[in-house]
């Protein structure tokens, strides 16, 4: 097997406030034009004297740290980033360029629409491709994320279903589900009921039909799962609670799998959030940020965060004249960055292009499932879309756990996957390869595994004390928790 | 590949989707383009906004134009920053985990707070959360608001409280431009008195009191900021009493971008620390007792606690914390404090001006940072489009957020504002084609 | 002593031939508007068939690869690189971005003058400053690294004494002159005269009295050296030059040193060549590219390259009329990128900036020799300039060498200095921190080297047999020469 | 630090200048500026440049607007390959060695013949080291040059070669545009016969036949190059019998920048390889047998031969071969040559629509690639400046290159220029503001 990673060279590097030396500047500013101001005599005791917690350091101390520390990070350009769930594809360099023009990047939001008007075209053909992939009626581009905008739609439930007249109480969420999902239906004051998926992983007709009653508002679902298969019961379970005056809340965080093959709304979804992040590739920043659309069935366009963009003859314009709207989401108008790159996104790969992600992220997931299969457990055995889940259920003898295989994964220079997610997998390990990886990088991926796998009967101690090849060696999390450091002070002792 | 899976055609993958599922035809978006013409595409969009570096810029209102060094974006770009995710794996994500705490020990030195978390999505949705953490923290249900919340932060805070059992009371502005306690607002039900720092209208507040009043009747005090820099200037809030500070950080380094993405941030003390939202990265040790960082206390977070985690959020602002953490490096405790010195004093001389200037008026006599109100003798979208027509974006249209003042622009000057073009907006608000 | 590095995870990649696999492309070209072309019917044989020896990728596999084979260099952006005489000071982030704007990036060397004035004044504006800075009077920045421009000194040196009717024939070079200088004089079809540096390691007037005589055209003099000593008897050197009709070019690689101290033109030098990629900071770029202006008394001005910039009232203009010149020596206009970002360089620094440089470069280097100077065989005592010079005479009894201890320097992650130059020194060790450095910086860069010392001693074979950390172990560079393998073939076997 | 080296003030650090040598005053540079001030100052004078992103470019002669895949600099401009140096040291700069390994191999493939250097300055200076490399290889001292070679390089190679023993010759263009050795000009003296293919003027030369007259005389035939992209559609001139081929690489991905830094090449025979300027890496293995790369053959080079070096380049064009490599690397086999097909039909859309227009002809009748000539009836200059009015850059003025062909224009398209923008140059060169 050809190798991916070895030892090699590893720089240490000091905190800032370490680092710290009176006097540096690493930034000079412009010699001022007007008076001098006295900010005490005008401001008095609201001045401060001094910052003395923040740093001094010249540029190149600065820019050598970060470049430092940046060699510590593992990253999509430099290998697979398989962290389930999360679609880890490859960014394309040109959205960079394309959220770095002057006429976005220094664009403000408060400028009168007619004067940004080339973003305002921009937000509304954006929503309308969304809309289309998703095959629902309209969208929000406001949430700044995926949780945003479960929370977004959430409300925009509680809305649909105030403006009937209803004070449902409940949300159905599966056992199953992201724990943004319970979370977003607790945070807008839903009591939050959990629904077991069956042994088969799949959710089925019976359990939600069981749980559904007049006082759910809404079942959260999330399709393809989190154990990578399509909820082949979906259709079914939408009607079951249509019929209970529910509606149904499709988290698409795993769209991926979809596109141009289904779409949501097709299949009874009434609102959904799609991660731009991850399925329209912005990057994911080392957390952020990213994107959260959420899109709509027509019954729910009235409850659709304000502003909206509204196209007329002189152009487009913003409109708040929304009266059932949920009110405003995002200080401004979302992460606007991220809607620029994924429409580039968009616009490059077509609805060719798009399918063909779907297709060929498939494709991987399944390569990888059936090159692991035999060597990891597979507790849901069959084809799976995106992604598959393997666990550490065949390596129990040996001591070696799903943590461990996760952590020797990193000296032979991959990110590991998703871990311990889905929980209703003890020791999972959910692997999501994407699009972006090609065949010879899979086997290397796979073979790596694989060797992990023998080497864990072979030599577990090697595996439980990785990684080895990393400037630090596993560190330490309990001790974290238990005695939170969470800033440096200055009688700190560095190590 | 199929072979291996055991399939024979592509199409079987799908073969878990019901058919009536499928979608039957091709998706309606344009075919592909190569990256010339998407680049093309965009340049042209972006050529139909109005911008920053296109000439003088005076409109802040809650997202504002600083110089950006170089040296942030050239980091910040690296790509082990940029395609990297939440640093869930610590050992290969150290360069992340060590930012973030960087990060975290400046905002509470900028706050005067013990504990900051690794951001939230924007000032907005902050300043919400700290509601609702206030709100847990003292198991009370009303919020207080005070006026001078910006608007949009307004809007965000109702909509995230509608449908929660809380309630939501306005606290009126004074004479001057700043906020009062009066009218009793705050009382043993209220769980928060929310300060902005400076207001909307950019009046410097007094939160010494504000925090006596919140204090005294068992209340928290949350001061927000939609222009960060001013914590360099100002007292820490922390110091005057402040519970909870958060608020917007866009002003350290992050660009523009038409409102986003930007940096949410709250800062609490270390008493309240289980009850804060957000990722938070600790200080450890590994196997061999060197020093390292990992993402802590997430049982406070969704993917531990779920329907009981302290919020919902997950996927935050990452990037945008890792500009203004070099932002903040290069600027450094000097730099950082001169520049808002220097943002002060375009200010002031631009309220000079202002005061010199007949038909123009300085409504609010509270002092300001970088950002104050102008009274207008003429309706302020005339004003402001004879500016634009003479290439100066002039400010805020204050019709729609203060009309009790009668025409007036919400003004703001910061470092990129020279004394010639500051001239020239007054002189274009006040009628006269510079 | 605080660690600066150690081992890490390194990352393996194959050519980009081997990664190569049919049908993947890495760009894709927009949609022709205009009728296709049948190529060979047009141009016959003149038409190639295809190109085998080009690879086929995906963007993500030539994003990933290029971005691995960047983690295997060391860089200014991760640390201390005291290559001596190469002047590796930091270079600000800002002058990456000014040459990037579109107004200069995507300018054209052929628009007419008055289409680019913003250029033409830079160019006119960045003249006047290094002339200032030289002490001389005109300045050419055509040329495209230091070599280049030793070249055009060398042709406008006897383009000066053909215009007086003489016809020298050699040019004299100290022997501790770097290896362009006698490339460059040959080049140009001079003789080439080696003169001794003195025992104390200056050049010594009676030596070149001794070489000189009026077939000399010029001398070629290094100031401060490349052993980084002033050359103390400048003045003397150029008068005995000079009055044997002789020309003094001088070799300004090390200008960083007297910035704002001295000048070369007020000691005497006729004729020099400034690397702005060293003193002025442009990037080195893995090997370029640099520049090269040269700066010329007055009466050397006639034969200065064309075309000139010149100031007329209309603005500013391209001549060519120059009878004397020596013609053109670049295709366009140099390598103007550097122009523009040395020129951001020497406006952000201002006068009192570029005389810290110099200060700085100077106490660094001289703090380091007291620092190491017990521990390594300082070959020529006493203060140096920006660099100093040590050898490896102490070490002889260990067995290791410079050689050894330069790869040792890798694993802890510094760049070693220069090695085996200047030619006089055997076994030279010669060290150029910059004023980029700190004083910590500068100490971890002195503990470890002394440490170093102290382990040649206590265990020659580790360093003998170093690196240990980097991904590749010491390399076969015999190998390499006795059997060269200059390009992948796709029959050679990949290891 | 002054006391660790034994001194009191930092003055005395320059003790070993003479005290007449010291610069009594301060330089006469103005005082330093912020990074704000600097690129605000820098920006406007930007301003002041024509360039091709403002508008339709068919401005080539030896510098090509292409367009420029965003991950080239994305990736160049990593700081492990902009900030580090020449790669002496291979174990800590593998990551160039490799990459330059890459180019030179790319670049035998394109040229056709064994060995290719690691860059020189430009095509200009390359072509003048490869007549160089021809004399030292054939100890003959009589350069012969097609008049289609660039004006620039034929004035480089003039001034490299005064002041040596060596004679330059031209030879003549024939009728319809393309080189002919007629005159005699290559005997048993000639070292070269230089010819660039396409010529300046856009002419596709015969390059077999060229090579067959050369190597009758025992020459060897440098074949330069200003259009790399041509390489991608033309017949590898190695293939041909070119004994050297150089040039410049700039259309692989080099920005135009005002003429550079450019990337010149130079390849040749493996039977010539000693007398090869230039640093050359090459493949080995490390102490434990593992594959990598050094710098080799090093005593051809200025470092190590010193007076009898093939060259004194030292510094060369590193980080441009880094975007050279990238480029190809992303264009690949297929891309590369769809992108020269590209550009070839759009100079035949132009070609077709000038034999449409009244007034405007095609002189030369000798095959091109992107670029040629269109005859005006009007001076160029005039006809330019119109287009120019109407934010068009039609062009080169060939008044100064080639009068003998009346009023004309060298006029370039490549896949940057649109249908509708080669109709309008057109329209407006033939006297039509479109
Ligand atoms: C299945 C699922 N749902 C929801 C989310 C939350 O999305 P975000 O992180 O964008 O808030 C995630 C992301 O981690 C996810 O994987
Ligand atoms: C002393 C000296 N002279 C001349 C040169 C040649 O300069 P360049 O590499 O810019 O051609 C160098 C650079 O390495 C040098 O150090």
């Amino acid at each position: 097997m050809s190798r991916n990673a070895g030892p090699g060279l590893g720089y240490e590097e000091a905190l800032l406030f370490e680092r710290s030396r009176p006097g540096r500047r690493g930034a000079e500013l412009p010699t001022s034009d007007v008076p001098r101001v006295d900010a005490r005599a005008l401001l008095g005791g609201a001045v401060r004297d001094d910052l003395p917690g923040l740093p001094e350091l010249s540029e190149v101390d600065v820019v050598r740290h970060f470049t430092r520390l940046s060699t510590w990070n593992a990253a999509v350009d430099l290998g697979l980033y398989p962290l389930g769930s999360c679609t880890m594809k490859y960014n394309p360099k040109l959205n960079e360029r394309v959220a770095r023009l002057p006429g976005f990047a220094a664009a403000h939001p408060l400028s009168p629409a007619e004067q940004v008007q080339g973003l305002l075209a921009l937000f509304y053909d954006l929503e309308q491709l969304l809309a289309e992939i998703a095959g629902m009626d309209r969208v929000t581009l406001q949430p700044a994320a995926g949780a945003q905008g479960e929370l977004a739609g959430i409300m925009m439930i509680r809305a649909y279903h105030e403006a009937r007249g209803e004070k449902r109480r409940s949300v159905l969420v599966p056992d199953s589900a992201h724990g943004t999902n319970p979370a977003s239906a607790a945070l807008n004051g839903y009591r939050v009921v959990s629904v077991a998926s069956g042994a088969d992983g799949f959710l089925h007709p019976e359990a939600v039909g069981a749980a559904m009653d007049p006082s759910v508002a809404a079942l959260m679902i999330t399709n393809p799962n989190t154990l990578g298969l399509f909820e082949r019961h979906i259709a079914e379970i939408c009607e079951i609670v249509h019929a209970k005056g529910g509606l149904v809340y499709g988290d698409g965080a795993n769209l991926n799998a979809l596109l141009g093959i289904a779409r949501p709304g097709d299949m009874g979804i009434d609102v959904m959030h799609m991660n731009l992040h991850k399925t329209f590739s912005t990057p994911h920043g080392g957390g952020g940020p990213g994107a959260g659309p959420v899109a709509v069935k027509a019954p729910l366009a009235p409850h659709l965060p304000i502003p909206v963009v509204v196209r007329n003859d002189g152009g487009y314009a913003w409109s708040e004249d929304l009266p059932g709207s949920i009110g405003r989401l995002h200080g401004h108008h979302g992460n606007v960055g991220m809607l620029l790159r994924a429409y580039a996104y968009i616009l490059s790969l077509g609805a060719e292009g798009l399918t063909r992600c779907a297709e060929l992220a498939v494709l991987n997931a399944n390569y990888l499932l059936a090159r692991l299969g035999d060597a990891f457990h597979v507790p849901y055995p069959g084809t799976v879309m995106h992604e598959c889940v393997l666990s550490d259920r065949g390596l129990a003898d040996t001591g070696v756990t799903t943590m461990d295989v996760a952590k020797r994964l990193i000296d032979h220079g991959y990110h590991p996957p998703t871990i311990y997610f889905p929980l209703i997998v003890p020791g999972a390990l959910m692997i999501e390869p994407t699009e972006s990886e090609s065949l010879e990088g899979l086997d290397r991926f796979a073979d790596t595994l694989l060797a992990i796998a023998e080497e864990a009967r072979r030599d577990p101690e090697t595996v439980r004390s990785a990684p080895h090849h990393t400037r630090l060696r596993r560190l330490d999390e309990t001790l974290a928790a238990r005695r939170p450091v969470l800033r440096w002070q200055p009688d700190e002792t560095s190590r | 590949m199929l072979a291996r899976i055991g399939l024979e055609r592509l199409e079987e993958l799908f073969a878990a989707l019901p058919s009536g599922l499928r979608l039957a035809r091709g998706l309606k978006v344009p075919e592909g383009r190569a990256e010339q013409e998407v680049l093309a595409q965009l340049m042209a969009l972006a050529a139909q906004n109005e911008h920053a570096q296109a000439g003088p810029w005076f409109l802040g209102a809650g997202c504002y134009a600083h110089f950006l060094p170089s040296a942030v974006d050239a980091l910040v770009s690296r790509a082990e920053f940029t395609t990297s995710y939440t640093p869930y794996q610590a050992e290969i994500s150290q360069g992340t985990l060590q930012a973030i705490f960087e990060w975290q020990t400046m905002l509470c030195a900028l706050t005067g707070l013990d504990v900051a978390n690794a951001s939230m999505y924007d000032g907005a949705s902050a300043t919400a959360e700290a509601a609702l953490m206030a709100m847990r923290v003292t198991r009370r249900r009303k919020v207080a608001v005070s006026a001078g919340l910006h608007p949009s932060y307004r809007q965000v805070l109702e909509t995230y409280l509608r449908g929660l059992d809380a309630e939501l009371v306005t606290l009126p502005r004074g004479a001057d431009g700043r906020s009062t306690a009066a009218g009793a607002g705050i009382d043993g039900e209220t769980a928060c008195w929310i300060v902005q720092q400076p207001s909307f209208l950019g009046c410097v507040e007094d939160l010494a009191a504000a925090a006596a009043t919140a204090h005294d009747a068992g209340a928290l005090l949350v001061v927000t900021l939609s222009e960060a820099l001013s914590l360099a200037l100002l007292a820490a809030p922390g110091d005057l009493g402040a519970d909870l500070v958060c608020g917007e950080a866009q002003s350290f380094g992050v660009p523009m971008s038409f409102g986003g993405p930007h940096l949410g941030f709250l800062a609490a003390r270390s008493a309240h620390l289980r009850q804060l939202p957000g990722r938070l990265v600790g200080q450890t040790v590994d196997a061999e007792g060197k020093r390292g960082f990992v993402l802590t206390l997430s049982t406070r977070e969704q993917h531990i606690r779920r329907e009981r985690a302290t919020s919902n959020i997950c996927t935050n602002q990452g990037l945008c914390l890792m500009m203004a953490t070099v932002y903040l490096a290069l600027l450094g405790r000097h730099g950082l404090r001169e520049l808002a010195e220097l943002n002060l004093a375009k200010a002031e001389y631009a309220k000079g001006r202002v005061r010199q200037t007949p038909g123009l008026s300085l409504p609010l006599d509270a002092p300001s940072f970088n950002e104050f109100v102008i009274g207008l003798s003429e309706p302020a979208d005339a004003a402001l489009a004879r500016a634009r027509a003479a290439g100066v974006v002039a400010g805020l249209d204050l019709a729609a957020h203060a009309p009790e003042l009668g025409p007036a622009v919400l003004f703001c000057a910061t470092e990129l504002a020279s004394r010639e073009s500051i001239d020239r907006a007054i002189a274009l608000l006040a009628g006269r084609s510079s």
